[in-house]
């Protein structure tokens, strides 16, 4: 059977550079990197460099990376040891309401701490208003995090001005950028803001690994305590081969980002108008132009989400919904409902992906299988009415 | 850390039986809420106090949708005393069992059943009674019909 | 020229088998386990599987395994989450003076939030009395967290009999076995203890992956929040080729521990018996039976470690020490200074830690060099005197 | 995230100068501590109020070594003004910089050595006004040889 991965956003294959560049330091140059003895050192410095190509990719310095578990542990990191050691500031943190779990969740914990927490709203568009922040923002806001890019629908936030109004104030400026890197052009310097958070697997690199940028001067709790691994900031032994991978995955973003994006954008907008072409009723969500790469969400009224993902499983295509049916939770997607669109609407939400090896032909088969699969699940729905 | 849906589930939803609705229905259940992502509406057609026919419509996840599918196969031609009898377990025991966490979904199957047959019996009051339009009840029963846009 | 690796206990080498069975979950079965089509399902049950296989090692339930970033994550988890879901029977912890830091800094950590902690001493072979945790647990103690080896002298504790005395108390035990499993039999059920955490580099297992056991029913806060991941005990996408790759190794250790243990307990006094008939003013460390396989933990008077290192280095020999001058504190360990060894003689401790393919021709080579590096810098030493 | 040693350093560990004691030393300088894990000893003979012979003895890693092997070769056969001026910032740059978790231990070198050009300066007067014996002396400064088990 024909396979279709169209769901780059949930995760992404090691690119076949990055795997041959970590494979090494399983077996053969397994050392720990904190050894003294030097084939441990060659590790050392293969670690730092590794670090050098990530700060390259945000145009940060390698003494501003602290490596981590992934996108979560850099978030719970980002806010919870940010938070915490700057508390003198205040005990106010901003966040929005499409902002993912690891850091949604992350907040309301602290907010059980004592910490008060303002959820920003955002538009249709899934876009967070700088004039909110500017409203809500005080003396006491010690902490602002805001996603980069959003993971169910693609938006990409005016981060330059959130940190800026964030800066004027004397807060932190946190930003979840796990969908934004890999996407687009990240520039720590330019958007100006005080932490970051990525994780490898979401752009070719393997998972259980990320970092966070965590700006000279900026202090940040540690959250592992243990052997002072990372300038002391993340304890654990290293994860030689996932640090070595995300340096390479890093390098990889650097030199073939732009050419990537065309091409994705490219197949993106063939998909996007396949589909309104060929199915009635459907609601394209995120923003219209602000939009990372690859990202089509779309809701389809009358059917539900993991129906729709089962039916196309069947034929190959994989792909995610924001449906509440195909998670844990009963709630429908925060992201979607926080954009204004009704429960009803948000189950019947389809989000597709693309990634580099995403082809013309895989669109092209989608657009064949996607239009019955609409119809089969809509004439067995009690909502639609033929 | 579930098991994905058995072979059964999976035969239900791929191939779902009894789909649609059934002309001049004696009883119609519909229960579940747009707004949390299911809807199931089941409706009958009685003889001899046994279902006669039987169809469903589902909006939700492939779980509602096989025991609705499997429920409908259940009861066809059981007597309506035999169909209330059918618990939620035993859709989903016939299934081969569900993920705990859509357990909340197969809850909605017997729900219909119970309310198509409830709705029946009614109408026989009713229009025993005062000789109420048996169709146009049934269509305004469902709640989901006014909510679409 | 010839590489004889002698630091098992820091990390070891990805068995080859163990790396065969991470590879295709890299880059053909990336996908994310959460995902609801058929391939990422595929990848769930091999996660599932990986977790059976872990809790076959430990004689745990799979429903009892949550799967980390390593054995400093498992220990911070275990000793915050623990403590802090269980405030309400008190607030005294009880740990040990020789401990990993990823357990005593994390003690002291939740010091500073108001919880009290007692660190029990240890004799002179490290060795924690039962006596002394009978006498310092109180009704307000929550968690007693008593390592299984010790990774710098290898002196293993009877857990059974400690966890007992915290079990009578209504107190969580829980051990850090990173350095005990691959190397001695571990069984949770017989131990009877709550909480056990472990890392899969020590032992043929890739780096950056550990696990927390939780005996069913034991309440754990979870360190980080977000995605709902190992049944919202652990957020993040799954770690899978390290989660599958730890599964293998946990069945490599189930298969070939104890014939692992046979023989590197025989080269193990080979090592032992040739360093004391070749070099004068030597004190092993560490207790002189209950023991792991294959760490030899020795101190030569009047040298330091790191020079000591240095000069095996240069012929090929990778070891280490817990000499303050190999590491970034100026303190010299802290599980010597706690067995009563003096800062002068434990400056000059180093640490030979044997391992699977570790051979007689490498200890051979070791009983060859070690005596003339030895004396080499006693030659330079003011306090030796010829 | 230390570099690790320089080559200088490394050349210096490991084929240190000057390593040993001098024979009727005319000053000896000893600092650190056993329990620290660092003790440097240097021991000078001085003619024409120039460092005719210098020898160092060292407990320490291999940054305190290569340190004090290197202060050994810069102030040998320099007068004692001169020699008092290195600094342990010197002798650093000589080695081509230090970790600077290692600074720490660098600082015995130049500090061994002033000790010890006090040492020859306060036995010239010692000597001048009362005539005691030198070798006794410089032995009995030892902490560390007391100390040794
Ligand atoms: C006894 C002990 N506990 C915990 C750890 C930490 O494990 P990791 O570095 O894999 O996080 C180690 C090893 O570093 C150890 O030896
Ligand atoms: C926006 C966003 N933040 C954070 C995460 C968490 O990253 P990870 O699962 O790698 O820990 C994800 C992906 O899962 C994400 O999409
Ligand atoms: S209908 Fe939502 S989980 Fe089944
Ligand atoms: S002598 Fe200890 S660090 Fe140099």
């Amino acid at each position: 059977m024909k396979l279709v991965y169209l769901d780059h956003n949930a995760t992404t294959p090691v690119a076949s550079e990055v795997l041959e560049a970590m494979h090494p330091y399983f077996r053969e140059d397994f050392y720990n990197p904190s050894s003294i003895y030097s084939p441990a050192q060659k590790v050392r410095e293969k670690v730092e460099e590794a670090r050098l190509k990530v700060a390259r990719l945000l145009n940060a310095e390698p003494s501003e990376i602290v490596f981590t578990s992934g996108g979560t542990e850099a978030n719970n990191q980002a806010i919870i040891g940010g938070a915490r050691a700057n508390r003198k500031k205040g005990n106010h943190i901003i966040t929005s309401a499409i902002e993912h779990h690891a850091v949604l969740d992350t907040c309301l914990r602290l907010e059980k701490e004592g910490f008060e927490v303002t959820v920003l709203p955002v538009d249709q568009y899934g876009t967070v208003s700088p004039e909110s922040l500017q409203k809500a923002i005080k003396p006491e806001t010690v902490l602002v995090s805001i996603m980069y890019a959003n993971n169910e629908v693609g938006t990409v936030q005016d981060i330059k001005t959130l940190a800026h109004i964030a800066r004027q104030n004397g807060s932190l400026f946190h930003t979840d950028a796990v969908q934004a890197v890999g996407k687009i052009k990240v520039d720590v310097k330019e958007l100006g803001i005080d932490m970051l958070s990525l994780s490898a697997h979401k752009f070719y690199g393997p998972k259980g690994i990320g970092c966070l940028y965590i700006k000279k001067g900026v202090k940040v709790e540690s959250l592992l305590t243990g052997g002072g691994q990372e300038n002391k900031m993340r304890a654990g032994t290293e994860n030689t081969p996932g640090i070595i991978g995300l340096g390479r995955a890093a390098e990889f973003i650097l030199e073939n980002r732009e050419e990537m994006e065309k091409r994705i954008r490219e197949l993106e907008e063939l998909l996007r108008q396949g589909i309104k072409d060929r199915i009635p009723d459907v609601i394209f969500t995120g923003h219209p132009e602000n939009r990372v790469p690859g990202c089509v969400s779309v809701c389809f009224k009358y059917i539900e989400g993991e129906s729709m993902l089962l039916l196309l499983d069947q034929q190959g295509i994989m792909a995610s919904s924001g449906s509440a049916c195909s998670s844990k939770s009963l709630k429908a997607s925060h992201v979607l409902l926080a954009m204004g669109i009704t429960p009803e609407i948000a189950h019947g939400s389809l989000r597709l992906s693309l990634g580099k090896d995403t082809k013309r032909e895989d669109i092209e088969y989608v657009l064949e299988v996607l239009p019955g699969v609409v119809e089969k699940l809509r004439a067995m729905s009690p909502l639609y009415r033929r | 850390m579930d098991k994905m849906y058995t072979r059964e589930v999976m035969d239900h939803f791929l191939n779902p039986r009894n789909v649609g609705s059934v002309e001049n229905a004696d009883g119609v259940g519909e229960v579940g809420n747009a707004s949390c992502g299911d809807i199931m509406r089941i409706e009958i057609k009685v003889e001899d106090d046994k279902i006669a026919d039987i169809k469903f419509q589902t909006f939700g996840c492939a779980a509602a949708i096989a025991t609705s599918s499997m429920i409908t196969e259940l009861v066809k031609g059981k007597t309506l005393t035999e169909a209330e009898k059918i618990t939620n377990k035993k859709v989903a025991e016939a299934l081969g069992g569900l993920p705990p966490v859509k357990m909340h979904c197969s809850n909605l199957a017997a729900d219909a059943l119970k309310k198509a047959i409830a709705d029946y019996r009614e109408r026989r009051i009713d229009s025993d009674s005062s000789g109420h339009n048996l169709f146009d009840r049934a269509d305004s029963d469902s709640k989901a019909f006014k909510d679409k846009p």
